[in-house]
């Protein structure tokens, strides 16, 4: 069973270091996306120092968005998903693998930059080291939690949209506890409680949302 | 005789039926498989035969009645049936950037088959991918690509195999290679299932079911 | 006439005549750069003055202001160079686009990372929204995403000319880009930032900077002339000559 | 440097400055390193590639 | 040529308003993500009304960036562009038939919707007009210069990321001349100039991306 | 016999060569074909097929060689070689949200074409789709997907027909359909060049080209 965790993780990860240039991609966008805000709002440092946070929770937060489809998009258009429901090992396991996958490639990248981004944001040293720790461990939450979502929309053409629909919503506790967190390091303060969440978020989603995904795979499989 | 336990049949469906839209596809379908056995599901186009498969396979759930694998329930013994069963689709579950060799691994992986390089390398001759092991799979024909997942289901050795029109884009000699494959596999007792719409020829006995004429076929 | 000139680019385009001319070149491109790039160094670490408002941390300029040229250079020579093979269908210089956008990238990340470095102590941070340097980062972004493009499609074919497609829309939006960055910026800008006031360049500063960006040209040179002789060689694999060539080495 | 004596350590210590100018210069020292050394890298794999291409096809056509 | 013009985008608007839900889709997602701001960054007043016209440009350019793929992806898929490329008529008129759709059934409500998002930011009435011109005249040339990316990357699997790589940097002068607009507006100040620069530059596209995007799609076919 | 510019060919090639990745996979190849002519491009999988039928059609540009409309170069008679001809590939060109009558439609409509409905559904009857006109096209099996474009290919009345395993997914009745219409549309003087692995007996006289087996395939 582990086998099957690990063998799993292996083909996602061979598979993207494949097309070595679509590794950086979601990361590229994340640094795009977060550059957009000094030119459309400001390149003032005070207010940009005001923003930072939310728009980079928001702008790590899209980037997984965007980048949930290739989570099974591939594996359901070309058939191998099928072939995976028909594995002999449990759903739940291979769920997890390809989860797994898709953080190392997306959701990391994404916490390991973001100081820098801080620093071009203006976060202070101490707040930026609270940024990194709200990704770490809300950016695993992302990638279950729009694995569900992704389960479900991936049989609708064109879900992309749909798929922000449905995910958003979700994200949205997780969105507001990190940019908080980040926000309070800034002025300063202990971001205990914030963490705790966070913690506590992740560790009820690793356990409950590869089960929920397994479900919704069944539904969809059903054509 | 479908209602024999005692048979030996391994796979068994009792009363199935399957709606999709407003139309009933087929209903009161029971079929059985014995080991050893070949049977050829027919019909013309739409008449269902997709749908049973899947329906078989437990991706898709019956409108009405069950599936048995060896006498049981199919969604009780799920991990035997998958570990003994293998479905070709119509998708050809091949992923681009990898290369055969790595394609055939992955597949084999979902199956937690790991199987040596030499037998693989065997395979793909067979299936006349001798020397396309490093080449990714879409550089590869539609043909091509095809017989990587007859590779594949040489390899994985399932005691029944269900093929969904598995002679898609195959040449003449890719033909005779499938038909090949289902002797051999009927001679060591596996049992097969298949669609076809190009006349395949078996030169052994093989039952066959047709859809949408009859009802409610029988057999 | 003009169907000489024709039948000599396409002589000389020929991938094997390239392969050939280019390995005479590389040597002299690369020696000449060495010794302009030693002098450069020695008269800008060693022979210019210490500025009298920066102190020694001006010297970032020899590497910052050369780098910082490359980085628009060398992106005009990709785009010219894929329109020509767009255009009239000349292999070489879609291998020489192909060849310029690393070495491209390479000079915009290395002027952005200096130009931070050199705005710690000068402004008291490493980055500013400052026009020029957003306008750099973007460039840096075009440069990836032509890379991305063409490593992301299979046929050669395709990618060149997808690639070179993508690097003249981009040559005809740098302007745009820098008009609209440079605008935004007066507009929204108070005294946040210092702005560059160019010093009236001491000439013993100016000689050094000059030789510095002229041994980053010639660099430049050898190096996009090494890459594109891989890429003939990779893509010309099937030919005899090719064989013939790789059987000796 | 102006006239007055040189000394290797202040040379170094770029007046303060050692952080920010040094690293820029071991920045460019490294990018033109990789620039000279990835095309060579390039070459080789570009080179065994095409020798591993030929004897396949050497191998093959004995098949044929 | 005039009635290809015309089929076509009757075809592709009659696709969409067979899936009605998909019509509103970036919509919802525009909106969502400027009501991401609120939440992740701050709820007050003040700060929102400055952040405002920076915000509401940016989730206008990430939800038209994300109905790109809508463009040819799936003619593309489903074999469709071949035969749009093996048509008699001029494929520049076709892909701006294309585009047409594209923007009617994406650009064209967020301008609609903008004003509301506009008073839900604290934006002051006589901007909000602005904001709705800078739209009218921005969004045709987020559509126009995306076919542009659409049609080079349409052949790549899991392109989405790519095409922002591509996309994005283009857009950022629309973005920064559309924002500023609105800011100057909200100052009382005249934005004549903003407008003249978002209007050249809708005319160059409108001539020059459509066949920029033929010769793409040409590029694409050949496989 | 390639060079006679006077011999009445529509459609007519001269050296045509064609590289994939470091493969060559045909070269030299000249091809003549006359009003009233049926071609089946005969080759293993993997031989090149298809690359050809879409280099015919101008969807890919050959590594050498050119290719006539009526005596013309094609990329400078785009708009009448398009008028006067069809393809069809291997895939669908069918959105799965239109239904049947809104497909055909607006594959004719890029065509510029517009038909009468009557005539549309002469042809869908023909075609074993009656009645299906008014259905999502995604809730049609393959085949059924597949009868579509052979409606369309009927309505489009052009005069060169180029298919890319036509026979894909049609059951028996669908294959004699394919020959029924390639004969009649042969009387009628047109003519067609198409791929199939799967036999199609014509009952006309028919030529052939095989790929891959002679490097310079002639007639
Ligand atoms: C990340 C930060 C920086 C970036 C991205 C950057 C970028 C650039 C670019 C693109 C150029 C070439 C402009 C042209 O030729 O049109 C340039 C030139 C120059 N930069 Fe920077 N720069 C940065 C920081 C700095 C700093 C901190 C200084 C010194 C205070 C500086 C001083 C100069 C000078 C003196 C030139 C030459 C001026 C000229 O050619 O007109 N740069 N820089
Ligand atoms: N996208 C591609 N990139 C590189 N090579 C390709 C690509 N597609 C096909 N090829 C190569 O070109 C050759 C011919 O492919 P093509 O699809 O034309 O064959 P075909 O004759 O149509 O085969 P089939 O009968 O299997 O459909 C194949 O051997 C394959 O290796
Ligand atoms: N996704 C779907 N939604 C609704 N109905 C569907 C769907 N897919 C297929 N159908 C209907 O179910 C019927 C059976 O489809 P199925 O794909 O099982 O046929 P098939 O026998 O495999 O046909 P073919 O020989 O063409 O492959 C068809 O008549 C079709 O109308
Ligand atoms: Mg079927
Ligand atoms: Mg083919």
């Amino acid at each position: 069973m582990l086998k099957a965790f690990y063998h799993l993780l292996a083909r996602d990860l061979r598979l993207a270091f494949r097309l070595r240039h679509e590794l950086a991609n979601p990361l590229i966008f994340f640094v795009l996306v977060v550059s957009l805000f000094p030119l459309a709002v400001t390149p003032n440092a005070e207010l940009l120092q005001e923003m930072a946070p939310g728009v980079i929770w928001v702008s790590a937060l899209l980037s997984v968005l965007l980048s949930l489809d290739r989570l099974f998009k591939q594996d359901y258009e070309d058939g191998s998903l099928d072939q995976l429901m028909l594995s002999p090992n449990p759903l739940v396991i291979l769920v997890l693998a390809k989860v797994a996958a898709h953080w190392l490639l997306t959701g990391l990248p994404l916490v390991l930059i973001a100081p820098l981004l801080g620093l071009f944001m203006y976060v202070p040293a101490e707040a930026n080291g609270v940024l990194m720790l709200s990704l770490l461990l809300g950016t695993p939450v992302l990638s279950l939690v729009g694995a569900i979502g992704v389960s479900l929309t991936v049989a609708v053409n064109r879900g992309g949209v749909l798929l922000s629909l449905i995910i958003l919503p979700l994200y949205i506790p997780i969105l507001i506890f990190g940019a908080n967190a980040v926000d309070v390091a800034s002025d300063g303060l202990s971001v205990r409680g914030q963490i705790l969440f966070l913690g506590a978020v992740l560790a009820m989603s690793i356990s409950l949302a590869p089960l929920a995904t397994a479900v919704a795979l069944r539904i969809t499989a059903s054509r | 005789m479908s209602n024999t336990n005692t048979s030996p049949s391994i796979l068994e469906t009792r009363q199935l039926e399957c709606v999709r839209d407003d139309r009933l596809l087929f209903s009161g379908l029971s079929i059985t498989l014995a080991a050893g056995e070949v049977l050829q599901i027919e019909g013309a186009n739409g008449s269902g035969k997709t749908s049973l498969l899947r329906i078989l396979c437990g991706l898709r759930r019956a409108d009405a009645g069950e599936v048995l694998w060896q006498g049981e329930e199919v969604s009780g013994v799920r991990e035997d049936y998958y570990a003994n069963m293998i479905y070709i689709g119509h998708l050809p579950c091949i992923k681009g950037d990898l290369t055969t060799l790595e394609n055939i691994r992955s597949l084999l992986d979902t199956r937690s088959q790991s199987v040596p390089l030499d037998e693989i390398d065997q395979a793909l001759a067979k299936v006349g991918l001798a020397g396309f092991d490093d080449v990714p799979a879409k550089a590869l024909s539609s043909g091509q690509r095809r017989r990587i997942l007859l590779a594949f289901i040489l390899l994985a050795k399932a005691r029944l195999w269900i093929m969904d029109e598995p002679l898609t884009a195959l040449d003449v000699q890719g033909v005779a290679l499938v038909e090949s494959m289902l002797l051999e596999h009927r001679e060591a007792g596996g049992s097969a299932i298949f669609t076809t719409h190009h006349g395949m020829q078996l030169p052994c006995e093989m039952r066959s079911v047709t859809l949408g004429i009859q009802q409610a076929g029988k057999c | 006439m003009f169907k000489r000139i024709w039948g000599w680019i396409q002589r000389f385009s020929s991938p094997k005549h390239f392969y050939d001319i280019s390995g005479k070149m590389i040597p002299w491109f690369a020696v000449s750069a060495l010794l302009l790039g030693v002098y450069g160094l020695y008269m800008g670490l060693f022979v210019a003055p210490t500025d009298y408002q920066q102190g020694e941390s001006y010297r970032i300029i020899f590497i910052h202001v050369p780098a910082a040229w490359m980085s628009l250079f060398i992106y005009m020579v990709m785009a010219i160079a894929s329109a020509i093979g767009l255009i009239w269908q000349i292999k070489l210089a879609d291998m020489v686009a192909a060849a310029s956008a690393p070495i491209g990238a390479w000079f915009t990340f290395l002027a952005l990372v200096t130009g931070s470095l050199w705005g710690k102590p000068m402004w008291g941070a490493y980055w500013v929204w400052d026009a020029r340097l957003t306008s750099e980062l973007i460039l840096l972004f075009l440069y990836f995403g032509y890379m991305a493009l063409q490593s992301s499609i299979e046929d050669q074919r395709t990618a060149d000319k997808a690639s070179g497609l993508l690097a003249i829309v981009g040559v005809v939006n740098i302007p745009i880009i820098h008009y609209s960055v440079e605008w935004w910026n007066t507009l929204h800008q108070g005294a946040t930032v210092a702005k560059f006031d160019k010093p009236s360049m001491h000439i013993d500063m100016l000689i050094p900077l000059l030789v510095m960006a002229f041994a980053a040209k010639l660099f430049y040179a050898a190096v996009v002339l090494v890459r594109a002789r891989n890429e003939v060689l990779m893509r010309e694999r099937n030919r005899q000559w090719v064989r013939e060539l790789v059987e000796k080495i | 440097m102006n006239g007055s004596e040189f000394s290797w350590s202040e040379f170094f210590h770029m007046g303060g400055y050692a952080v920010f100018v040094w690293s820029s210069y071991g920045l460019a020292l490294l990018m033109v390193v990789v620039n000279i050394v990835s095309p060579i890298i390039e070459r080789k794999r570009v080179i065994a590639r095409v020798k591993r291409a030929i004897k396949r096809e050497a191998s093959n056509g004995q098949v044929n």
